[in-house]
C-alpha cells in the first residue's frame, strides 16, 4: 500500500510540470484584461450587453439582406446552470426582434464531435442566414467553423476560435479578470500570511484555468498563503467534504472559488463547524448572493455575465441589416457584484443558481422562463 | 439377451493405466489403481457414485494429472497434460453433460477447436463432407443434417452427434461416461448399434455406468472401481450380482422396495380429463393415494411433458384437472405447490439445485416460499433450520456439515435433499422425473424406498424414468406413453418386452 | 414473524463458524493510515464527519447488494438520487410544511422506479444491465427536463435535518450526525432482511439458480422485482441524506452507481448472483470512503486517486478469486 | 463452400438474426415518414444520409471491438479512457508535423495492444469478472491520463484530417474504412478458425477449452481487437477534431453506447450469438434517431429520456420474443 502511494505520487509529480505546459498563464493577456476591468465602456448606457469596451469595427455592408432573417444556433449544451440561464436569454432575446423569423437551434450535448456534425448538418440544410456558435472547445471547432464562414456570416461568443473569419467575436473580459476582482479583494481584505483555500471545479477547463492562475499570481504578489488548491468537480458534497477536512486541519482566512456553484456548500461547512464564515469569493448565483446578504459576509462576487447570450442576437440583426458592429472581438463589460450593489441584484423569486447578472429583468417572460416565480 | 458376445479378443492391450494415485486436499480420490482395455473390446467401469471412475477418466483425458503412476497408449508412455493432447493421441471423451455448443451447426461442433484451414479460411466443404462420412456410421436415416443448429436437435441426436465427433477424430479409445442417462430404451438400441460398429472397427470403448443390464448387454470385461482401488475385474462379463456385490461390498437384496397392498391403494387425488397442449394429446389419467404410477416411453413421448403439464410449468390448454373433486387451473409451479403438487427435476443441477447455498438452504427453500401457507396451518408446519437437519438424518443425508454448499455433496445426496425440500409441505402428488439419473446403486434403494414411504403415508407418486427395469420394479401401476398420448396401462408385474411394445409401438421391439 | 424463530437455529449453528470478512481488515488498516495522517480523526468530529460522508453510500452500497445477490444490476440509483433531490426542491418550494408529505411522494417514486426496473427485467426479460442503464439514461433526462437544466428551489431546513443536522453536546460521543441514525436503522433493517428472514434466503436462491428456484415453488418475479425496489428505496434514502447534507444541484449521485457496485464488490459479493452479505458491503463502502479520506489526506491529486480506485478495484476482485480456487473444497 | 452455404440457409432462419434488420427498417420508415411529415424533404438527400451515418463514425468503430469482446461473453468498460488517451497520444506524438504521423498510429496501436492485453490476462489470468476489470482499467487510464493533461494536447498535421474529412471515390474516407472494417471482421467471425473460436468460447467455455481451443488466448485476442478499435476511434477523432483532450471519450460516452448499440443489433451479452452486421445495423439506428432528434428540434433533455427508453424497449423488443431466460 504505501510503495503503491509512493508509486502514485511520483506519477503525480511527473504529471504536473505536464499540466502546466499549456499556456493559462500569459501575463500579457493578464495585464490587458485588468486594464479592461477598469475601462469605461462604450455603447447605450444601463445595458451592459450592448456595451464595447475595444473600439474597433467590423463592416458587414456585404451581409445585407432582407428579412425575415433564419438565424442557426450551434450550442455546445445546456449542461450546466449557467448555459440554461444563457439559452433562456437568447431564446427571450429573439423574441425582441420581429425581424427574426426563425431560431434554429441545435445542441452538442457537449460533445466536440457532435457539434461538428450538428454544424455541417446546418449548413446542408442550406436555411441558415447567419450561424452563431458557441464553441464546446476552441481548437476542435475551428475547422468548422472555417468552413461555415465560407457560406455564411458567422458569429462566436463565449468561447472563441483559432482563426479570425467570423465577424465578430463576443464575450466578456475574460477568466483573467474574473480571478483577478476576486483575488485583489481577497487580498485587500485579509492580512499578508493568511491562509486562503483555492477551491476549482476541474481542471483543463480554459476558462476557468485562466480564473485560477490569475488569483494565484495576485495572492503570490501580495504575500497570502495558498492552504490548498483542490478540485471539486463541482459537486455540492464533495465542495463540503473538502472544506471540512481543511477546517479540520488548520485556519482558513479567505475562501476563493473559480465558480460559484458549490459556494454556498462550502459556506455551510464553516457554519456547520459552528465557525466564522471568512473572506469568500463566489459568483453571481442567486443562493450565494442570499446567503451572504443573510450572514452579512465578507464577500465579492465576480461574474462572467451570462447576458452575454443576448449580443449574439443582436449582433446577428444588425449584421444582416448591413450595421457595423463591433469587431473583430466584441469585448462586454465584466462587473462585479459587491457589498454595494448586492441588494439590486438580489431576488428571491429566482432559482438558486440563477446568475443575477444576466440582464434579463425586463425581458418577455421574466421571471417564469427563468423558472423564477 | 445374449450375455457374452461371441469373440473375446485377447490382443495386447492399446490402453494400459498402471498404479495411478490422485489425491485432492482431504481426499485419496484413486489408489495405485490399473485399469486396461484392448482394440475392439467395450470394457465396462462400474462402481459407485464417489468410487472414482470420473476422476480415472479425467486422468486418462488429461483433465488432471496423476500424483503417481504411469499410462501406456500402445505401448509408448504418456502424459497428457490438457484434454487436447489425449484428443490428439486419440482417446475421445464423451462427457455425460455434453460438451456441444448449441448455437453452432452440428458440422461446426464436430469439428470445434480443429476446423479445416485452406489458404488461411475454413474449409467448409471439407467440414461438411467429413461430417456427413462421420454420421453416415449411424445409417442412412439419422436425420441429422450437418447445418442444423444443436439446439433444436433432440437429446439422442446431439449423443449422436457427439459420437460422430470421436469417430471423425478416428479415436483409438472412446470412453462413454453413461451414454444413456438421456436416452430412452429405442435410442439406447441405436447406441448400442453403434457402440458394435465401432467395436467392429477396431474401436476401444470404455463404457461407464449404472445399469446392470447394459453391461451385461455390452460389454465384454468389466473393472470394479470401490472407493478409489480397483475392488473386482473381470475378462468376461459375470453374474450381476457378482458385479454389485464387488461395487457395494455387500449383497443387495430387496432392491426394489415391496409393492402396495390392494388395501393401501386409495381415492384418486388428481385426475385429468381429455388434457392438452402442444405436446400432449386426451390425456386421461388417475393418481391416486398410495400408489406409484410409473410412466414408461421413448424420448419425446410426452412423459415429461406430461409432469410439467400437470405441474404448471407449461399448461395443460385443454381439458380439465380435478385435484380432490374440486377443478384446478395451475398457471405456474407456485399454483401447482400451493395445491399440494411437487415435482423432483430431471436435470437437477440445471432445475433442482442451488449450488452456492448451503445443504439446509436448498431442503428449506420451499418452506420458505411458502412460509405464509404454512404458518397458516395453525404454525405446526413451520420448519425451522433445526428440524431440517434433524430430517435430513433420516434420510441419510450424507454430507460434513449441512451448513457446507451443496455443490460438495455426491448425486444421490444431493437427490434427497431435493426430495426433502417438499416434504415439509406435505405434498399430495409427488413428480419425480429421473429420480435416479447420476445417482450410485446403493443411494437408488434409499431414493426407492422413499418414493415408498411417501405412497405409505397417503401421497399420490407420479414417477417418469428412462431406466424400465426401475420403472417397472418400483411402480404399482405402469402407463405408458407414446407422441403425446397414454397409450397403455399396465398392473405391476408386465414384462419389459410388451411395453417396449407398447412405448415404440411396433410389436418386432419385443423380439 | 415466523421466520425469526425459525431461523433461530441457524443462527447459532453460523455462529459456530467464525469467518471474518478480509475487508474489515483492510478497513481497519485504513483507519489506521488516516489516524497517522490526521490524528484529529480520533476525535468525534473527525470519525463522525467520516461516518456521515459515508452514510449515502453505505445505505444505497446495502439496497444494490440484494439486486446484486438476486443475479442483475442496478445502474439507475445515481440518476434516482439526482430526480430525488431534483423532484423534493421542485417540489418543496421553500415550504417547510410540504416536507412530510414530499419525503412520502419520493419514495412512491422509488417504489415506481424499482417497480419499471424490476418488471422490465422479469417481463421483458431485457438484461438488468442494459435495463438500468437505459432508465439511469432515462431518469437524469426526466430529472433535468423537470428543472429545465438547473435546479428550481431550495430544500427548507425541515428537509435537510436528516443529511445536515447533529445531535450535540452528547456524553461520549459529543456529537451524533442524523445521518448516522438514519444509517444505523437502515443498515439493520437490510441487514436483517437478508440475512434473517425467509426472503433473504430466496434473495439467495434467485440469484444462485433462477429454473430451480422457480420449480422449488419460490416466486421469481416478485423476488427479483421487491430486491430492485429496494434498491431505488435506497437511492432515494440516499437522495434525501445527500439534498440534505449539501444542497440542491443538477449533478449530485452522479457516478454513484459504480461506487456502490464497487463497495459490494470490496464485501466479496458474487456478481451474477448467489452471494453476498449486508455487513460485508457496508465495509466495501466504509473502506472506499477510507480510500478517499486517506487519498484526501496525503495530498494526491485527482487523477492519482482514480488510478487507486482502479487498482484496487481489480485487485479486490483477484484476490477474491484467488482465494476461492484455493479454498479447500 | 457451394454446398456449405446451402446449408446454412436450410435451417431454419431464427428470429434474431433478422431483428436488427427489422428494427432498422422501423427506424429508417419513421425517419422517412417524419422528414415528409416536417416537409423536410432535403434531408432525403443521399448526401445528408451519408452525412447522418458520419456522425457515428467513432462508436461504429468501437462498437465494432465491442462486438468481438461481448461475443465471447466478456465486456469492455475501458473504451472510452482508451479512445480519449489514443487521441491525446497521437495529437502529441504528432505535434503538426506530418513525418511523425506513422510513428503516432504505430504508438497509438501499441497502447491498444497493451490496454488489450492487461485487460485479457486480468479477465482470463486473474479471473476478475470482465465488468469490473475494465471499469478498473478505464480508472487507471483515465487516471493516468489526467495526470499529464488537462486540456487539448499537441496537434494533429492537416494531412492527418484526411481520415475524417478526406472524399475519395465521392464518399467519405472514414465511411469508406467503417465499410472495410465491419467487411474484414465479419470474414474474420465468419470464415476464419479465429472466428469460430470467438462463437465457440462464447458459447460455452468449457465445452471450448476441452476441445482443445486455447480459450484464454481467444478471449485476450478479443480483447486486444476492442482496445485496437477504440485506440483507432481515438486517432479518427483526434483527426476530426485536430486534437485530442482526455474527456472526448468520456463525453461521447462512447463505453456505454457501444455496448448498447451492440446488444440493440442482436449480440447476446452472455457470448456466442450475434454479428457485426447486427451491430452496424445499431449504430445506423442510433444515428437516424440523433438526425431525426435534430430535424424535429426535440431538446437536449427530452432526446435523452427518449433514448433511454428507446434502448430498453429495443432490446425489450426480442428479449421478449427470444425464449431463453434472461440473466
Amino acid at each position: 500500500m504505501k510503495r503503491l502511494i509512493a508509486c502514485a505520487a511520483a506519477l503525480a509529480m511527473l504529471a504536473a510540470p505536464g499540466a502546466w505546459a499549456q499556456n493559462f498563464d500569459d501575463p500579457e493577456e493578464f495585464a490587458k484584461q485588468r486594464e479592461q476591468l477598469a475601462m469605461t465602456p462604450m455603447g447605450p448606457e444601463g445595458m451592459p450587453w450592448e456595451q464595447y469596451l475595444e473600439d474597433t469595427m467590423a463592416d458587414t455592408a456585404q451581409h445585407a439582406k432582407e428579412g425575415p432573417y433564419t438565424v442557426c444556433f450551434s450550442n455546445a449544451g445546456v449542461n450546466n446552470p449557467w448555459r440554461v440561464v444563457g439559452w433562456n436569454n437568447m431564446q427571450a432575446e429573439v423574441e425582441l426582434h420581429p425581424e427574426i423569423a426563425e431560431l434554429v437551434h441545435v445542441d452538442a450535448e457537449g460533445s466536440d464531435d457532435k457539434q461538428i456534425a450538428d454544424i455541417s448538418d446546418l449548413l446542408a440544410g442550406g436555411n441558415c442566414d447567419i450561424l452563431i456558435v458557441s464553441p464546446n472547445t476552441t481548437a476542435a471547432l475551428t475547422p468548422a467553423v472555417e468552413r461555415a464562414c465560407e457560406q455564411l456570416p458567422v458569429i462566436v461568443f463565449d468561447r472563441g476560435v483559432n482563426t479570425d473569419c467570423p465577424v465578430t467575436f463576443i464575450h466578456p473580459v475574460g477568466g483573467y479578470g474574473f480571478g483577478i476582482q476576486g483575488a485583489e479583494f481577497v487580498a485587500e481584505n485579509v492580512e499578508a500570511g493568511a491562509n486562503v483555500l483555492m477551491l476549482r471545479i476541474l481542471p483543463g477547463v480554459d476558462v476557468l484555468e485562466t480564473r485560477y492562475s490569475a488569483g494565484r499570481r495576485i495572492f503570490e504578489e501580495a504575500g497570502i498563503n495558498i492552504a490548498g488548491a483542490e478540485f471539486t468537480d463541482g459537486d455540492n458534497a464533495k465542495t463540503k467534504s473538502i472544506v471540512e477536512d481543511y477546517i479540520a486541519r488548520g485556519q482558513i482566512d479567505a475562501v476563493w472559488m473559480d465558480a460559484g456553484a458549490t459556494a454556498v456548500a462550502a459556506i455551510e461547512a464553516f457554519e456547520d463547524s459552528g465557525l466564522e464564515v471568512p473572506v469568500f469569493v463566489g459568483e453571481d448565483q442567486q443562493d450565494f448572493l442570499q446567503k451572504w446578504q443573510e450572514l452579512g459576509l465578507t464577500a465579492i462576487a465576480p461574474t462572467y455575465p451570462t447576458y452575454q447570450w443576448r449580443t449574439p442576437i443582436i449582433a446577428a440583426v444588425r449584421i444582416l441589416e448591413g450595421e457595423e458592429v463591433p469587431g473583430p472581438e466584441w469585448v462586454l463589460p465584466q462587473p462585479a457584484i459587491t457589498a454595494d450593489n448586492l441588494d439590486q441584484y438580489i431576488n428571491e423569486g429566482m432559482p438558486p443558481l440563477h446568475y443575477a447578472m444576466c440582464g434579463c429583468e425586463e425581458m418577455p417572460g421574466y421571471p417564469e422562463r427563468w423558472g423564477g416565480r | 439377451m445374449s450375455a457374452v458376445p461371441p469373440e473375446n479378443p485377447q490382443g495386447p492391450p492399446v490402453l494400459e493405466m498402471h498404479d495411478v494415485s490422485k489425491s485432492f486436499p482431504g481426499v485419496k480420490a484413486l489408489d495405485r489403481v490399473s485399469f486396461h482395455c484392448r482394440r475392439g473390446e467395450v470394457r465396462a467401469l462400474v462402481g459407485e457414485n464417489g468410487a472414482g471412475k470420473s476422476t480415472l477418466i479425467k486422468i486418462l483425458s488429461g483433465v488432471y494429472q496423476a500424483d503417481e503412476g504411469t499410462i501406456l497408449l500402445g505401448a509408448k508412455e504418456v502424459h497428457f497434460a490438457h484434454p487436447v493432447e489425449s484428443l490428439a493421441a486419440g482417446i475421445s471423451v464423451i462427457y455425460q453433460e455434453f460438451s456441444l455448443l448449441p448455437d453452432r451447426t452440428v458440422a461446426d461442433n464436430i469439428f470445434l477447436g480443429r476446423e479445416p484451414v485452406r489458404r488461411g479460411m475454413l474449409d467448409r466443404a471439407r467440414m461438411w463432407r467429413e461430417t456427413q462420412e462421420s454420421l453416415s456410421l449411424f445409417g442412412a436415416d439419422h436425420g441429422i443434417d450437418p447445418g442444423s443448429v444443436i439446439s433444436e436437435l433432440g437429446v439422442a441426436q446431439q449423443q449422436m452427434v457427439e459420437i460422430a465427433k470421436a469417430v471423425s477424430l478416428e479415436a483409438r479409445v472412446v470412453v462413454m461416461d453413461e451414454p444413456t442417462a438421456a436416452l430412452d430404451e429405442n435410442e439406447c438400441e441405436v447406441l448400442f448399434g453403434i457402440i458394435e460398429r465401432l467395436k467392429a472397427r477396431g474401436t476401444a470403448v470404455i463404457y461407464i455406468t449404472h445399469r446392470m443390464r447394459e453391461v451385461d448387454r455390452l460389454a465384454d470385461a468389466v473393472t470394479v472401481l470401490k472407493d478409489g482401488r480397483v475392488a473386482a475385474e473381470f475378462d468376461h462379463v459375470p453374474e450381476a450380482s457378482l458385479i454389485i456385490n464387488a461395487m457395494v461390498g455387500r449383497e443387495l437384496r430387496d432392491f426394489y422396495p415391496p409393492a402396495a397392498g390392494a388395501e393401501e391403494i386409495g381415492e384418486a387425488i388428481l385426475t385429468v380429463r381429455g388434457g392438452g397442449n402442444d405436446k400432449l394429446f386426451s390425456i386421461d389419467l388417475e393418481l391416486k393415494a398410495g400408489e406409484i404410477a410409473g410412466f414408461a416411453g421413448i424420448q419425446g413421448a410426452g412423459r415429461t411433458a406430461l409432469g410439467r403439464a400437470l405441474f404448471g410449468i407449461e399448461p395443460f390448454t385443454r381439458g380439465a384437472m380435478i385435484l380432490e373433486g374440486k377443478e384446478v387451473r395451475f398457471q405456474s409451479p407456485r399454483d401447482a405447490i400451493r395445491a399440494g403438487l411437487t415435482l423432483v427435476p430431471g436435470d437437477r443441477k440445471a432445475e433442482g439445485l442451488l449450488l452456492m447455498q448451503s445443504v439446509t438452504d436448498n431442503g428449506m427453500v420451499s418452506a420458505r416460499a411458502f412460509a405464509r401457507l404454512l404458518a397458516g396451518h395453525g404454525g405446526s408446519g413451520r420448519l425451522s433450520a433445526q428440524r431440517m437437519e434433524e430430517l435430513f438424518g433420516q434420510m441419510e443425508v450424507r454430507a460434513a456439515d449441512y451448513r457446507q454448499e451443496i455443490q460438495f455433496l455426491s448425486g444421490g445426496n444431493q437427490q434427497k435433499v431435493v426430495v426433502a425440500r417438499w416434504l415439509s409441505l406435505a405434498p399430495k402428488v409427488l413428480i419425480f422425473i429421473e429420480p435416479t439419473r447420476g445417482v450410485d446403486v446403493n443411494a437408488k434403494a434409499g431414493i426407492y424406498n422413499l418414493m415408498r414411504e411417501l405412497a405409505r403415508g397417503g401421497a399420490a407418486i407420479m414417477m417418469i424414468s428412462s431406466d424400465l427395469p426401475e420403472v417397472l420394479g418400483v411402480s404399482d401401476r405402469i402407463l405408458v406413453m407414446r407422441e403425446g398420448r397414454i397409450v397403455a396401462e399396465h398392473r405391476r408385474g408386465v414384462g419389459e418386452a410388451t411395453v417396449m411394445a407398447d412405448a415404440t409401438g411396433h410389436t418386432e421391439a419385443a423380439a | 414473524m415466523s421466520s425469526e424463530t425459525q431461523d433461530l437455529n441457524a443462527v447459532r449453528a453460523r455462529r459456530r463458524l467464525p469467518r471474518i470478512n478480509p475487508i474489515w481488515f483492510v478497513l481497519a488498516a485504513l483507519i489506521v493510515a488516516i489516524i497517522v495522517y490526521n490524528p484529529n480523526f480520533v476525535q468525534p468530529v473527525g470519525y463522525m464527519n467520516f461516518l456521515k460522508r459515508a452514510a449515502p453510500l453505505a445505505i444505497l452500497a446495502a439496497g444494490q447488494i440484494y439486486v446484486i445477490v438476486s443475479g442483475g444490476f442496478d445502474l439507475s440509483v445515481g440518476s434516482t438520487i439526482t430526480l430525488t433531490v431534483i423532484g423534493s426542491s421542485m417540489l418543496l418550494n421553500n415550504n417547510p410544511d410540504a416536507t412530510w408529505w414530499v419525503i412520502l411522494l419520493m419514495y412512491a417514486m422509488g417504489l415506481a422506479i424499482g417497480l419499471t426496473n424490476g418488471l422490465v427485467v422479469s417481463i421483458l426479460k431485457v438484461p438488468s444491465l442494459i435495463a438500468t442503464l437505459g432508465m439511469m439514461i432515462t431518469l437524469s433526462g426526466l430529472a433535468l427536463m423537470w428543472s429545465g437544466g438547473a435546479p428550481r428551489g431550495y430544500l427548507p431546513e425541515s428537509f435537510r435535518y436528516f443529511g445536515r443536522a447533529n445531535i450535540t453536546d452528547l456524553p461520549l460521543i459529543n456529537i451524533l450526525p442524523i445521518s448516522l441514525i438514519v444509517l444505523a436503522v437502515v443498515v439493520c433493517l437490510l441487514w436483517w432482511l437478508m440475512h434473517r428472514t425467509n426472503y433473504g434466503r430466496l434473495v439467495h436462491a434467485v440469484g444462485d439458480n433462477p429454473r430451480a428456484a422457480v420449480l422449488a415453488g419460490v416466486p421469481l418475479m416478485r423476488v427479483r422485482v421487491s430486491a430492485f425496489v429496494i434498491s431505488s428505496l435506497t437511492a432515494v434514502t440516499a437522495g434525501i441524506l445527500l439534498g440534505g447534507f449539501a444542497g440542491v444541484s443538477t449533478d449530485v449521485g452522479r457516478g454513484f452507481e459504480l461506487q456502490a457496485i464497487t463497495a459490494a464488490v470490496l464485501g466479496g459479493a458474487q456478481l451474477l448472483g448467489g452471494r453476498g452479505s449486508v455487513s460485508a458491503t457496508i465495509a466495501g463502502a466504509l473502506t472506499l470512503t477510507a480510500i478517499f479520506t486517506l487519498l484526501n489526506f496525503v495530498g494526491l491529486p485527482q487523477p492519482v486517486r482514480e488510478v487507486v480506485q482502479g487498482l484496487i478495484l481489480i485487485s479486490a476482485v483477484a484476490y477474491a478469486m484467488y482465494r476461492r480456487r484455493h479454498a479447500v473444497h | 463452400m457451394s454446398d456449405a452455404m446451402l446449408a446454412t440457409r436450410r435451417s431454419r432462419i431464427r428470429f434474431e438474426t433478422i431483428a436488427p434488420a427489422v428494427i432498422l427498417l422501423g427506424a429508417v420508415a419513421i425517419y422517412i415518414g417524419v422528414v415528409i411529415a416536417s416537409g423536410q424533404a432535403r434531408y432525403l438527400s443521399l448526401e445528408n444520409l451519408v452525412g447522418v451515418f458520419n456522425r457515428s463514425i467513432a462508436l461504429a468503430i468501437t462498437a465494432i471491438g465491442q462486438t468481438f469482446v461481448i461475443l465471447v461473453a466478456s465486456i469492455d468498460l475501458s473504451v472510452a479512457a482508451l479512445i480519449s488517451a489514443s487521441a491525446v497520444l497521437a495529437s502529441v506524438v504528432m505535434g503538426g508535423e506530418p513525418a511523425m504521423i506513422v510513428p503516432a498510429i504505430a504508438a497509438v496501436l501499441v497502447l491498444g495492444a497493451i490496454v488489450g492485453l492487461a485487460n485479457g490476462l486480468v479477465v482470463t489470468k486473474l479471473e476478475v469478472n470482465p465488468l469490473i476489470a475494465t471499469l478498473g482499467m478505464a480508472l487507471i487510464i483515465q487516471g493516468c491520463l489526467s495526470a499529464f493533461v488537462s486540456n487539448f494536447a499537441g496537434s494533429v498535421p492537416k494531412d492527418f484530417q484526411f481520415f475524417a474529412y478526406g472524399i475519395a471515390f465521392g464518399l467519405p474516407v472514414s465511411l469508406i474504412f467503417i465499410g472495410l472494417l465491419a467487411l474484414l471482421s465479419w470474414f474474420v467471425l465468419r470464415f476464419t478458425r479465429f472466428g469460430a473460436n470467438i462463437y465457440s468460447v462464447g458459447g460455452n467455455r468449457e465445452a471450448a477449452r476441452f476441445a482443445g481451443i486455447k480459450t484464454a488466448r481467444v478471449v485476450i485476442a478479443a480483447h486486444v481487437i476492442s482496445s485496437l478499435c477504440a485506440a483507432t476511434a481515438g486517432l479518427y477523432l483526434a483527426s476530426r477534431l485536430g486534437s485530442g483532450a482526455p474527456w472526448i471519450g468520456r463525453d461521447g460516452m462512447y463505453d456505454l453506447e457501444s455496448i448498447a448499440v451492440v446488444v440493440i443489433g442482436g449480440t447476446v451479452l452472455a457470448g456466442g450469438r450475434g454479428g457485426i452486421w447486427g451491430t452496424i445495423a445499431g449504430v445506423l439506428i442510433f444515428a437516424l434517431i440523433d438526425s431525426l432528434f435534430n430535424i424535429v428540434g426535440v431538446d437536449a433533455f427530452a432526446k435523452q429520456v427518449l433514448r433511454g427508453v428507446i434502448i430498453i424497449a429495443a432490446v425489450g423488443f426480442y428479449a421478449v420474443r427470444s425464449q431463453r431466460m434472461a440473466a
